[in-house]
């Protein structure tokens, strides 16, 4: 049966741009490596062949300059889809994105649009070390006027993808390499989705974890751990994280009064900071403790794997928090641990499946 | 003779675009236009010029200076003068001000004050000239400053290796704010940096109207034929301070011998004085010319201060599309 | 006497990079228009005069480069001052900042280490609008290996600058353009400060108010109208955003069980959201009332100064918090409200002071 | 006689900087080595005759493709392999990886992953000879890629103004990961952006030692007399994939002739060949002098293996200097 289709969350993004493609003639790719042999891990094939060198552009390395290409060809009627393979690469056209993707339909009185999807993707793993693993989403998230998207699933990847390509918000899409080889179920026929905020991936009564991108794995995983100790947790999905919509994080915790913040960047100044600072706003008499923050430690991402393992939180992590929410003893705490232990023993791998050979 | 008529309109244009500056400059103390303004007195001749090989589906781009431009291209000045003050009616509501001007109708798609940031976007509407199999081009005014900025060079590259229909229009006024080439380029041939790409080029007076018509002419001609991008260095002299109504050579920054040659070189100067020559015009005629623009000019500093004031709440819309 | 010796900010700015490279010719001024007439609104006065201009030094408009040549320069033993006139500029130079200036000391394991100071400078007003006004102090607060040090007043700026320039860290030294026509008293022989944290700038009881930068002399305004309400608050001056130092703001805050936060951001994903969600982490059962934040509403600026005007946090705003976090009833806000309007009729104009006439 | 040793001496560089990498390549695929890796083989002529002029006090950049750069200008082997281990010994710290070797005792001062962004660095190191009257010079490797990148121009347009000790060496191996220089650049002639920075430069074979010695013995001379940048452009071939061990051309993105000519001018073949017919080495002496070196690279592979992990706990120290 066509439900039961299962295809990683690369393949969903490329699907979506096929298909946007072939529905739109506006819509080009852009970007260092679009067309070449690997494809932009797979997510860019069949383009060239399909659509031609006209509508699939191979760049020079010119970083400030593509953004500033898309916006120009945006502002003038067509859909660029821009694709960086790093996040960090995007560093360099900043000013592009901050000054001008964001601002040119508010300052323009609405009069321009700019219908750029920027993909930007986020290294980790095989010691690629401090400049090809940042997560730099709050770069981003701070910026009025853009909007900010970060699937983790790959169902909702080509949705995602589908709606953004046919709307005319500028948006900084941010894949999760590690989530660019997980299979979901997609559908053929998917269609957009709302690019509206935070989804519940998964209901409970306990605790309300909200993740972003790869860390909602490693949150699904130590909910089933905490299942067995008769936790139920409410996981929801970030998605969106800018503009930010909170309801359904203050809805899901009025109901479970615990929340828990998990996300692939800097606990400092991250992500986790906004949603933790709001819910006690919203909720302050309600928390029946405080909000809990997972995030990366202070220091740039080292390449050594010896050094990385701590670096990464993971559902370990999480499940001691969640102790901490419900007041288990130490004893407890281990013995979740310890169960995850047997059904994750790789907790700590510097790679996203035991098949992954490197090099990048 | 039409070539006549044509030159009249040319001289009108920039007599025009002068006395709207000057208006500017002379009000700017009542503090109702309350932004910073960089005003083209002096490079006028650049702006005529080169539109005047350009129709209305031709794009262009400006900086910070794009009075000039705005109105050379057929921005509209009620739009302009309410921008400027803040007003509703102002071509952004008033978001932007002199530095963000555009008018959609008449070709004007950005101006944008971080120097250098506008011109990977002309290089971008040409694209989807080429991608559209469209036959307009894509022009931007920039800076002898703006070219030291690498997405300059980014933006050059790319139009040549995509043969884009862009033209870019350098307009060397000597000057970064109060910085001399000298500072800041091993010297003042600009052309270097589009010779360096393969883009062909042409260096002219900038002030002499007519040397930049036929270098224009040129340009676009070359850009339509030849499907590929073109590099305009137009040198010229800006009359007054960088930000602001003022003049400003008591601050020393540029050669006394500069600043007279400067001064000299006016292209409305050296216009009228040769249309006169010509007999094409007369001091009546100009006389009659000038007060016509000052008629529209003072309806438009009218409008400007009764337009609105844009309302607090209006602040809230259109932060995302719809 | 000498103690009582007022001037600017920027004169202390000014005064202090004067002194540095007197005692310490590895220090250089770099940027553009560093020596041109407005020596970058004064601050760098007499410099070339004085140092010539192998050591202040004129640069094209080319803002990643210089980032990089002040890394490079900085790697082989000098000390390099760089100025931008305004802090979008360095949006042009976020790669360089973010992968090499924050992390080359991290990366070469101690060894080498990257003495640069960078001066951004915040505008505001005058219809300066969305490209030239921004707070993107949070871009720089997030990157571990940075340090983000925000000056207030005159001498601590002065003190500051003197440490910035003689220490070993990578500083993002940001100015807000409205302080630097403040006058404080400065000693002439002001020596380093530290620059390990925020300091209490004022005691209270009350209210615990943690403000950065300009935001500060708003703070201290509605405190002086709070004070005729017998309400005390006690004013923390954040000062160094990166590192994050929270002790001072936690042990004022268990003083006074109340907390705003105000800076000259953005409130989304801005400053007040890591304090916010730290104070609630670390004084979960103490705090008597939610922690409120006060920043920029989630849209550029805007320049007209009719937009702008309900665009920029005030003492006003502070006042209703104040009278929120104290259960004031609306007559005592309207009160308070009205004395501040007494006492500072201009609250919302578009100049710093009366005397400023454009254009920038 | 002198020039002989001299041209063995080069050749060991070469030779040893190929084993060394050939040991990468072949370890590769046991895992120990987990971080991206991109090789030199093919481009060690580059490495080692830029290096033959430099002495330990100038300094040298360079990018993720390092390995020659830093063995060439003497980094410290054992340090390099420990890195790339991810050990504690590692020049980094195991902070780094493959990508991020320096080594201060040799005069290289960082490598850097992203594309470009050593370039303004290497102008700083010159800036800053300049500034502290040091007769050093300051040497910068980098792509056909990065010079791209706006910041290469921003970088070569300051060091010509600034006069600045700055070599600027431009590997041109033809591409950018796949990506061909035709669909980057209108030729790959990359000397007329030095040219159009009037910076003096040279282009020649990068495959050949002696041709490459002769430019840089012209580049140095001229940076060290002139007081002025200077820029060698090198072509070059990649003999594997753009990151990993292997040959990547069953993937198709090479011409056949590219491939075959790119590997017939194997530097090291070429040198081999001309050493021996020229009777200043025959195969025994190879094979000894590969021998050595072989019992080098497995010292440093054993002392790799054999360096302690770096500790968790020291991934916290450095984060800001005393
Ligand atoms: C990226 C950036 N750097 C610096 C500035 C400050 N600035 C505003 S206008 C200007 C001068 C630019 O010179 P040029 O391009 O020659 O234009 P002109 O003002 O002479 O017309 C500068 C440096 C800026 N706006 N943006
Ligand atoms: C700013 C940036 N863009 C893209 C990349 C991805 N990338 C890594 S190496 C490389 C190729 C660069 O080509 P070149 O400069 O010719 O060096 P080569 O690999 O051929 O030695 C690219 C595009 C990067 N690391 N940094
Ligand atoms: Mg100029
Ligand atoms: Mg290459």
């Amino acid at each position: 049966m066509q439900n039961d289709r299962k295809i990683t969350m690369s393949q969903a993004i490329g699907e979506a741009t096929l298909e946007a493609m072939k529905k739109d003639d506006t819509i080009f790719v852009i970007g260092e490596g679009v067309t070449d042999p690997k494809k932009i891990f797979g997510t860019t094939s069949e383009l060239v062949e399909k659509f031609g060198i006209d509508r699939v552009i191979e760049s020079p390395i010119a970083e400030n300059g593509l953004m500033g290409f898309c916006i120009g060809s945006a502002l003038s009627g067509m859909r660029p889809l821009l694709i960086h393979q790093r996040v960090e690469f995007a560093l360099l056209s900043m000013e592009q994105i901050i000054n001008n993707a964001a601002k040119m339909h508010y300052i323009s009185n609405g009069k321009h649009n700019v219908p750029v999807v920027v993909r930007l993707i986020v290294g980790r793993g095989w010691g690629q070390g401090p400049a090809h693993s940042q997560s730099l989403e709050p770069l981003f998230a701070y910026i009025p006027g853009l909007r900010v998207a970060m699937p983790a699933f790959a169902s909702d990847a080509k949705g995602m993808m589908l709606t953004a390509l046919s709307e005319n918000i500028p948006t900084i899409f941010i894949e999760h390499r590690w989530c660019h080889y997980v299979t979901g179920k997609v559908d053929s026929d998917t269609s957009n989705v709302l690019l509206d905020g935070p989804s519940v991936v998964r209901s409970g009564s306990d605790i309300t974890i909200v993740a972003t991108s790869y860390m909602l794995y490693e949150a699904i995983l130590a909910s089933d751990i905490a299942k067995e100790f008769n936790i139920f947790i409410e996981i929801v999905d970030l998605r969106i994280i800018k503009p930010l919509k909170l309801e359904k994080i203050v809805e899901s915790v009025s109901k479970t009064k615990r929340l828990i913040c998990v996300d692939t960047g800097f606990k400092e100044y991250g992500l986790g900071a906004e949603i933790s600072a709001s819910i006690f706003e919203a909720l302050f008499k309600d928390l029946l403790k405080p909000v809990k923050r997972i995030g990366l430690p202070d220091r740039p991402t080292p390449s050594s794997r010896f050094l990385a393992a701590d670096y990464y939180p993971t559902a370990e992590n999480i499940l001691n928090e969640i102790g901490k929410l419900m007041d288990f003893n130490s004893h407890k705490v281990e013995q979740m641990i310890e169960m995850l232990k047997i059904k994750k023993p790789d907790i700590n791998a510097d790679v996203p499946n035991p098949l992954f050979k490197g090099p990048f | 003779m039409d070539s006549n008529k044509d030159e009249i309109i040319d001289f009108e244009k920039m007599i025009r675009i002068r006395l709207i500056e000057e208006a500017i400059a002379e009000k700017y103390s009542d503090q109702e236009m309350r932004c910073p303004v960089h005003l083209s007195i002096g490079q006028e001749a650049a702006a005529v010029g080169v539109m005047s090989f350009l129709n209305k589906e031709d794009k262009i781009y400006s900086t910070h200076r794009c009075h000039a431009h705005y109105l050379a291209k057929g921005g509209n000045l009620n739009a302009m003068i309410s921008e400027i003050h803040g007003k509703v009616s102002g071509c952004c509501g008033g978001r932007g001000g002199s530095m963000h001007l555009f008018d959609d109708d008449a070709g004007i798609i950005a101006s944008l004050p971080i120097v250098g940031s506008v011109i990977p976007l002309a290089v971008g509407s040409a694209l989807t000239f080429k991608l559209k199999k469209m036959h307009n081009i894509s022009v931007v005014f920039f800076g002898d400053g703006a070219i030291e900025e690498g997405v300059y060079h980014e933006s050059a590259n790319f139009a040549k290796i995509h043969n884009l229909p862009v033209l870019f229009v350098c307009e060397n006024n000597l000057y970064s704010v109060y910085t001399p080439l000298k500072f800041r380029q091993p010297n003042n041939d600009l052309t270097r940096l589009a010779t360096s790409y393969g883009i062909e080029n042409i260096r002219c007076d900038g002030n002499n109207i007519k040397k930049v018509k036929s270098a224009s002419e040129i340009a676009t001609k070359h850009i339509k034929d030849k499907k590929e991008p073109f590099f305009l260095q137009l040198d010229t002299f800006r009359h007054r301070e960088h930000c602001g109504p003022n003049f400003d050579d008591d601050l020393g920054y540029r050669e006394e011998d500069e600043i007279k040659i400067g001064f000299i070189n006016d292209p409305i100067l050296i216009e009228k004085d040769r249309l006169i020559k010509k007999g094409i015009l007369d001091k009546n005629k100009i006389l009659k010319i000038e007060n016509n623009i000052k008629i529209e000019i003072e309806k438009a500093f009218t409008f400007a201060k009764q337009d609105d004031f844009p309302s607090r709440a209006s602040a809230e819309e259109h932060l995302y599309a719809k």
